[in-house]
């Protein structure tokens, strides 16, 4: 065992790190630049992306033959983590490289890699991605968008939520009913939207921090040619399901650095701040509460460096993404939960609204905490596929 | 034995349900507290007119007259309403003014429908590192006062506010302060939960009438168990009220071909929760009846109180929000208005740990 | 509201507690005779009962008319609470008293009754209570003991496990099946087995603490007259269902005075004890830890507290006794991890396994706490009876 | 980066596995440990024959030389076959020598197979309340040793055991006394897991060889956290091996007509527990890690490793019961068994709170 980097691990992330130093200004940084309804977030953020692009530090995962570095999981990781290290924006780019660029190599025709894959790895063209509707979240396959042909087009009705950048994008990678008929999972066709046509309107989605990232997607008769199918006919849930998955269960490998760095600003807080004469993190119970935080926060860390091992030794990612998941959720909300005891009254405002401690960040990462048992895929649906795929339980 | 409302007691909260059901839903909480100013005058008109603001002044000072059970049932509704009216507060001021035997505030209590805040030092602790009494000197008209607190509930949303302050003597002492006098200065502070504004009070000599305030003496030494209490009964009803939603939503919201209510899964954080509701219940009614009794252990129920809904209230919210599934945690959704005056609740007056020790006190 | 006693309830308790002063004398107490295998053991708690019952100090609950003394709810925790706080035995009397003796008067003949209700309460008699099996558990109704007709004899095959006292009973209170054709509910019986008859055999079931009170009951061929039948035929589920759920709901609330003892145990042992140097009690997270426990005992009691008040207005008890089973394995297994949290290694032996802190009152509570979640109607069956006939929430 | 065994690992703990699972079934177990004395020498040489025995033995001694990962594996297996002999305790033993540069003993572990366990302040202080070190006081031909221990794993039921103790410079040292020699006594005090049993032990004028002790230094500072990874480790092991036992009997009982595992409240607890098993796993290899590096944190990642096994395991060994129903309170089921093994290890050496400090030291 060891927890070292090889060399060639390490000259990779200084590499990255070199760059995003040279090109990661502070006016760039996550904060500056997170809400969209500022004037210019969107362009600063996509100018960096393209720069990314242009300097290939845009789908690194991607195989070489696609233009990507190929990069092994642990320097996926190692790019991530120094994403978030660095301060850098979350890439708007994000939906194009992990799952539509992946989709496309494995089941896209020739003319649609040809089109849309050099784009994404550019930064140049943004994807929106259009999966969960208002009554189809958990049960993704209840999804009632459909798709009808008309001629040599596709007439698409329907409505998606939950998806980001739906307003910016230049594609949307959308899931619709192309079989009314078929059994549930086995009608849907996984479609090319040009999200500019006309008969798509996107309007935002409030959220309880009072953010708003997320959109809904209205399909008014919007008309795509009938080539613009993404692998075959009527299998698109297989594909996207496949992909969602173990995907999203690897992603949560990174967060752990993001939890470190903001349990280091609950540390810091509590070292520098008294409550009732005494500093915080002399207060016995706040020294036990940071430090099982830490130790939270690590472990999901050293759990999935476990499975990455295993991921590295060519045994490909799958429900032990569940795990992960289970982790994920429970350093998340901890850390949510200590933030406010720490902060007090004091941390109880949200972001924006007047003066609140560190402009909001505290509560706010409570309430954002909330949502973590419920993003990719519920706790509940997590703990079933444990009990059910990995311990053999017998379905009800 | 009678751990329950009585049938008197009974009447008295189904009649301020219903004036709350229908005076204040949650469109307009949200129109006021989210997209307005926060002030709501007509309702504070019609709490005044149906004798609720004026609940916690004596009878013989033409006031309620209700006692602190009452005041809990108050405080219960007012969670359950997510009332963004000062009405526990005013009821918390009208007490501690009767304690200290100050008269003409009472009056304006009770014959004007003033509203009332409260800027103590307990409270103040919670919004800033070590905050400092403001200072009342005596002065031929009563007192002029000048200082700062923190974290007080409305503010200039009342009309009135209960300040504490040291006097000359060094003793505590309140003092009576309208909101819009000269020299009171309002800094609204975020607040994740807009129906409860927070401020920050600022006093450059301002001056009290004699008999607008007094020495506090046991007055204010009652106010924080009290407030700890009515917050325990508020976060009660609001977990109550966001149970049912829940339980609702659970009921007709359907994903594969069933509701969600169905698996058993979402049965267990329900029921846990509902368990958790019911006890809440329990602790605040033992600790409004010690209080209304001045019983020995008052302390220690109003601990015990607000330990029982402090953090699994929260969870009761957590597992509101989650149940509701991503809709849970759009603003849109009502849930996330009680999560955060639950929160918000859970994390003032008192933490776990300051509570798990004022009861380690009474027992060790 | 208040929690006072009314005159004529605190007369009550002092009148009880008068009869238990005089009469529970040291060598009757619970530590003294609760180890059955000890010699003397059993006819001591006997004999105690029987002076209980002379004077009238059994079936306290029942109606007049039978012999009881009719009294209320809240007297009858009272009661319960005088039991448990004088160190008394628990009651081998109670499954005639509170099971079979309200069975015998709803839905008993006149000759049944007559025969033996005055037994149980003058303490004569010992009931015995074979409901479970061993493949009928939480699914009682799954129960696979027969009972044929045979001229005028039913004819008893089957199994029985968990009840208690099987070896000393006089009669048994045994479901068992009576029509193998009709649907699984509705063709139980309630049988009256005189526990001495051929074909009977008891054994012990050792338990996780290393105790042997529980009995496996095994019945080949005994042979009952056929008026041995409590209640209609084919209806003994229904009758003996509603009674278990309710009652055993509604006899967790003297519990709470016996955890309040154990909790005193455990303070008195933080008071005196120092582990490194410190007093236990003074160690902020012991000193959390109790305050914890208290907490959590005083509200099981409060709430329970609550629903009583119900009951005395005259709301029978329902489904809230689900509640209190919850608050209860709650209170308990939180007890029992504080107790060896406390204790630390000087408190892991078991009772009996020469010197073990407290004769192991310590780890035997743990370990014994861990039964509460099973015991009654396990906590998965509490959580959906909430769910389904409270919260009214859809069933599966 | 690689957290996980290697190849050869993966062999050695599956040639472990496979010796235990032939010679330690838990029939065994019971027979020894419950219904016999607790001696079990035909497995004890089975394990020395295997190399099992030595393998804490630098080779250079005849050892088997293996690190600690490789101990932390020993331990993994001891927990999952709930092994009623003191192996990991023989392993400690033999790097605490090692440290300390006591050949002797060392030998006789690698050459006579001889059997090992430990007394030292650490886990005395687990069992009595103040407990002070024997004395050492030096004699021509070695040490003279006087004064008690307490909570000694095994005690007689090994062949030697490493005793700490005070020397008369006031350094602590190590010393290897025969278990049955003169001045030695046991006395065996509770143990709710019988498969270790423990002992107090007393020393009265027991003679040491000169080459059978050393002053500690560094030999004994390891020595604690070497003992809670092992502890983590053999936690981790019974778990696994619990949760396993309690899958399979939620897999073939019946209730309802169907499998009491098709329930989603029962996925529900496994899946927990499951997700708690893995972590441990990771617990574990990351503090044997550390050990084995010697990195300057390796006594955070050795309270993490108690920490992540200590309630976690306490709570899975709890569900494991619980969804065995009434059957997982007999004594009859085996869950039990390894429940006080994994309740016992979670009380030992530092409760959750001192291992929080140790963390919160390091951070804070």
């Amino acid at each position: 065992m060891n927890l070292d980097l090889s060399p060639s691990e390490i000259a990779f992330r200084e590499k990255f790190r070199a760059w995003l130093r040279e090109n990661l200004t502070d006016d760039l940084k996550w904060e500056r630049v997170a809400d969209l309804s500022h004037s210019g977030a969107w362009e600063a953020r996509r100018g960096f992306e393209r720069r990314m692009g242009a300097d290939g530090w845009l789908g690194v995962a991607w195989p070489r033959e696609y233009g990507g570095q190929g990069a092994t999981l642990l320097e996926q990781v190692i790019y991530q983590e120094e994403l978030v290290r660095s301060g850098a924006p979350a890439l708007t780019s994000s939906v194009g490289l992990e799952l539509v660029g992946p989709i496309l190599m494995e089941v896209g025709s020739e003319e649609q890699r040809h089109r849309f894959l050099t784009p994404i790895l550019l930064g140049e063209e943004v994807w929106y991605q259009g999966f969960s509707e208002p009554n189809a979240g958990s049960d993704l396959a209840g999804l009632q968008t459909r798709a009808v042909l008309d001629g040599d087009e596709w007439v698409i009705h329907g409505q998606k939520v939950w998806g980001g950048f739906a307003e910016h994008a230049d594609w949307g990678a959308v899931l619709a009913r192309t079989d009314p008929d078929a059994p549930k999972h086995r009608g849907i066709s996984f479609m090319i939207v040009p999200m500019k046509a006309p008969g798509i309107t996107v309007s935002y989605i409030k959220e309880m921090t009072g953010g708003e990232h997320l959109n809904e997607v209205f399909f008014d008769g919007v008309r795509i040619p009938r080539e613009n199918v993404l692998g075959p006919l009527n299998q698109g849930w297989r594909v996207a399901n496949r992909l969602l998955g173990y995907e999203r269960g690897v992603m949560t490998l990174p967060f752990a650095t993001r939890y470190e760095r903001f349990w280091e600003k609950l540390r810091d807080f509590a070292s520098s701040n008294r409550r009732r004469g005494e500093r915080l993190s002399e207060r016995p119970h706040i020294r036990a509460a940071l430090a099982r935080s830490y130790v939270d926060v690590q472990m999901m860390r050293l759990a999935n460096l476990r499975w990455l091992t295993h991921y590295l030794r060519g045994t490909p990612p799958a429900e032990e993404t569940s795990y992960m998941k289970v982790y994920w959720a429970q350093a998340h909300q901890g850390l949510g939960d200590l933030a406010l005891e720490l902060g007090g009254g004091a941390a109880l405002g949200l972001p924006g609204e007047l003066e609140t401690l560190a402009a909001g960040a505290f509560s706010n990462e409570w309430a954002f905490s909330r949502s973590t048992t419920i993003l990719g895929g519920t706790q509940d649906i997590q703990r079933n596929i444990i009990a059910e795929r990995i311990l053999g339980l017998p379905r009800a | 034995m009678e751990l329950e409302l009585n049938e008197e007691q009974g009447l008295l909260q189904s009649g301020l349900r219903q004036l709350l059901e229908g005076a204040c839903e949650l469109r307009r909480v949200r129109r006021h507290s989210y997209d307005g100013d926060g002030r709501d005058p007509e309702l504070w008109k019609e709490l005044a007119e149906g004798g609720w603001t004026a609940s916690g002044v004596p009878e013989t000072l033409d006031g309620g007259g209700l006692g602190f059970e009452e005041a809990a049932i108050v405080a219960l509704e007012s969670g359950r309403s997510l009332l963004h009216q000062p009405l526990i507060e005013t009821l918390l001021a009208a007490r501690a003014l009767q304690r200290a035997g100050c008269k003409a505030p009472l009056s304006e209590i009770a014959h004007d429908g003033a509203s009332a805040t409260l800027a103590v030092l307990e409270l103040s602790r919670d919004f800033a590192p070590d905050p400092e009494l403001p200072r009342a000197r005596s002065t031929q008209a009563g007192w002029e006062l000048s200082g700062e607190h923190f974290g007080v509930p409305f503010g200039p949303l009342a009309q009135r506010c209960l300040v504490e302050a040291e006097l000359e003597s060094g003793e505590a002492g309140l003092l009576w302060v309208s909101t819009d006098q000269t020299g009171v200065g309002w800094r609204e502070v975020g607040a994740m939960d807009r129906t409860v504004r927070r401020y920050a009070l600022t006093l450059e000599a301002v001056e009290v009438p004699g008999e607008c305030g007094a020495g506090a003496g046991d007055a204010l030494g009652e106010l924080p168990d009290e407030w700890r209490v009515l917050l325990a009964a508020q976060t009660q009803g609001a977990c109550a009220r966001l149970l049912e939603m829940t339980v609702d939503y659970a009921k007709k919201r359907e994903q594969f071909g069933r509701p969600i209510g169905a698996n058993q899964a979402v049965k267990v954080r329900l029921a846990l929760a509902a368990a958790a509701v019911e006890r809440m219940l329990a602790a605040v009614y033992h600790a409004a009846l010690k209080i209304e009794q001045g019983a020995s252990d008052r302390g220690r129920a109003a601990a015990m109180a607000k330990l029982e809904t402090a953090s699994p209230g929260a969870e009761v919210a957590t597992q509101g929000i989650h149940v509701h599934g991503a809709l849970g945690y759009t603003w849109e959704q009502d849930v996330q208005l009680f999560a955060k005056r639950i929160k918000t609740n859970e994390i003032l007056l008192g933490s776990d740990a300051d509570c798990l020790e004022r009861v380690a006190r009474t027992i060790l």
